[in-house]
């Protein structure tokens, strides 16, 4: 897509969402999490989304924030369920948000389908299962496959570790996780990172998210939260 | 009939670290091996560090080092159990879609998994009770199920209750069916098979009263 | 029937720099844009340089700089036709199924392709000429057909025989149907629709004198 | 798959390949074209390959001589057509060579997918056109896609930069194309590379083919090919 924009603050990077988005939120726990994000999407306002992550969010903030305070209808994710995943639990329990559980893997790759173009792929994954239930399948070389449909957001709120003007994106461990994928299906991709670096800065053979797939970027100081506990 | 099934009497079950060496001494040199979140962990302190074992982790690492102590600890760098994590020399990292890629096309060697219930025909359950009070939660349990080469379980034969977790039909939401390659437990490893579940070796039972204890054919 | 279409008739047809130039002046500032092999990749060399305008090659980067002279050739570093080519600050480097990917998944803003054929639908032939001796090859052609946002045509109006390019139904095997939202060629710039034909300017050539020699409606 | 081999020869590489096997081989017209084990395979003397690569060879080396050789009963690939590709050309007049065009990004995909474990994926690419006649489609959402197939190989040859000794690749500029998805989609992988450093010495964030999917590497000096002319 067209041109990145540099957001002077975490609120205009998220400007204009509309109720009833899909918001792909990058993060696998704590690592990647695009809390800033987040916490500007709260004060944004939009309401009734649906969220796609890999959690449901963890203690109070980031996603279970975003949950506490009301703002989401729905939540499509691999593992809602964890030692701190009240905000979550409680909502869930009280029918407040629904929820769609989707291998974990099936999550990337639809979300990979929706960026690429693919309209729809044939899964090993979940055959003969609760989840693969009312889908079509399929026997390919003697072997059973469940045809997926593609994930496409409206926005993507990912978390990165450096970036160029460009919005060339490089990450940092296992923080790297759903943010490239997530940065390819959505129609606005924002970024936040802690480090913008001049045109150049970063060599072209370690971009992993290349410019094209952000929209926005922000830069963010890194929180140092500890993770602990089962996921 | 007579058995040539080894039957150590002689001792009581596995200890969960007697389990995880007993897994671990099984797990071929060179092998690529995701250890499942909760107790197989616990098979990485058991593997020779010359055996060049090199694990991955689903949520986008290859050559995950141990836990991280004090300074290690980097809030970037965790195992699918979110714990904090080190990085080994010559580890790679990449995306989730990458990372799954690899599982679901077959690349790696062996996972080993935990299980509430395995079925004599190899079924695994490990992800949801089926209590319609839980929060259903899947994470990569079924892309490894069905993705790794051999899908090892790791788990305690019979429940605190004493009812027993090796089932003739999985009572459990199935996680894959007939995925199974070996079941390491506490009293005993068995095959799951399509003619019932061959029993390799016991710990502190005979295959005689097994076959009192468990519903499911064992064949030896 | 008057037309507001302009109609530069004093002056002959675009040469191939004016008309390469004349699409870049088309391109948004900002854009992703795939030149293809041949003709198109002419445009590049009148993009403005302050235009943060970004070049795909779709054997895996974007952000590629000029043509590579003398010591800049570097065999692994080429454009789609293969030919040398060189690398801009903030270029990124990525893998063939990555490369379509971004193609297919519609994120490029512009592809500028050659073409044999364009009909007045849209459709676009430019891969074989259907002739049985020929070696068919594709490449790129349908992936960047398909996937761009904008498809652009830059080709000659008529045939070095005078028959038109621009016709009511491709005779050559398609590369892509309805694909085609401008056409530009050295006689002036079409839209294909379903109710024809617009013509948006013209050069060299009267609207009258178009409507005689193509066979295809023309609005305008 | 298990542990990589640093294989001490070309000819030790490429060992073992069958009559008959596919053979995916990496590259774009030269670069990144795997020249030495090519070599290595004619000397080998499989026959009766299926090869799937991006062209069908260029001027009289690589993949152009593996076809003079007679080795090839088909290509599967995208552009054979070139201005260099005399050997090919002539074959497939001839008669005496396959051919079966491909789409050059649903060639890379349908590798990919062999790779990844789908059974098969919907493609917008190529419908209404010749090249997807006897193709099941499908409309999703309004739109027309067609089913593709998986393209596994029993053995993929392919080059890259450098490596450490678990077989962990880095590539450079465009000689990246093919390798990293030809690596993930046949059973055996073999690399040459221009340097094998010690296990350490390549930034874990940096690699692009994760040592997981190479069996067998080899030292190879680089080529400096000239590359000119068109596709």
């Amino acid at each position: 897509m067209s041109r990145t924009v540099v957001a002077a603050t975490t609120d205009e990077a998220v400007s204009g969402v509309e109720d009833g988005s899909t918001v792909l939120v990058g993060g696998f726990g704590l690592a990647g999490m695009p809390f800033d994000l987040i916490d500007a999407l709260i004060r944004q306002g939009a309401r009734d989304l649906t969220v796609v992550s890999n959690n449901a969010g963890n203690g109070d903030v980031g996603l279970a924030a975003l949950l506490r305070a009301g703002r989401v209808r729905k939540v499509i994710c691999s593992f809602p369920r964890q030692s701190d995943s009240y905000v979550f639990d409680e909502l869930y329990r009280a029918g407040r948000v629904e929820l769609e559980v989707v291998p974990q893997g099936t999550l990337a790759e639809r979300m990979r389908a929706a960026g690429a173009g693919i309209g729809g792929f044939y899964s090993p994954v979940g055959v003969g299962t609760a989840l693969a239930e009312g889908k079509e399948t399929r026997e390919i070389d003697g072997r059973t496959y469940v045809l997926e449909q593609p994930i496409k957001g409206d926005v993507a709120l990912i978390s990165a570790h450096r970036a160029d003007p460009l919005g060339n994106l490089v990450y940092r461990k296992t923080a790297r996780n759903f943010g490239p994928v997530m940065a390819t299906a959505a129609t606005t991709v924002v970024a936040q990172v802690t480090d913008i670096v001049p045109v150049g800065h970063i060599d072209p053979e370690t971009v992993v998210t290349p410019g094209i797939f952000v929209d926005r970027l922000v830069r963010a100081e890194a929180r140092r939260l500890t993770v602990q506990g089962a996921r | 009939m007579t058995t040539r099934v080894p039957e150590r009497t002689d001792r009581g079950p596995l200890t969960t670290d007697e389990l995880a060496a007993r897994i671990a001494r099984d797990i071929p040199v060179g092998s690529y091996v995701n250890l499942g979140i909760g107790q197989p962990t616990r098979i990485a302190e058991h593997l020779a560090a010359d055996a060049g074992i090199v694990l991955h982790t689903e949520n986008g690492m290859l050559g995950m080092g141990p836990a991280a102590r004090g300074d290690e600890v980097d809030p970037d760098l965790t195992n699918a159990g979110k714990v904090p994590v080190t990085e080994l020399p010559g580890a790679a990292y990449f995306h989730h879609a990458d990372s799954f890629a690899m599982m679901r096309g077959g690349h790696l060697d062996v996972c080993v998994l935990g299980a509430f219930q395995v079925s004599h025909h190899g079924d695994l359950a490990n992800w949801h009770t089926g209590d319609p009070d839980a929060v259903p939660a899947v994470g990569g349990a079924m892309d490894l199920a069905v993705g790794a080469r051999r899908v090892l379980v790791m788990m305690k034969l019979f429940a605190r209750d004493g009812t027993p977790k090796l089932v003739p039909a999985c009572t459990y939401p199935l996680t894959g069916a007939a995925c199974v390659h070996l079941l390491y437990t506490d009293h005993g490893v068995f095959e799951p098979g399509r003619d019932g579940v061959r029993v390799r070796e016991t710990y502190g039972i005979t295959v005689a009263e097994l076959r009192e204890r468990l519903a499911v054919t064992l064949v030896v």
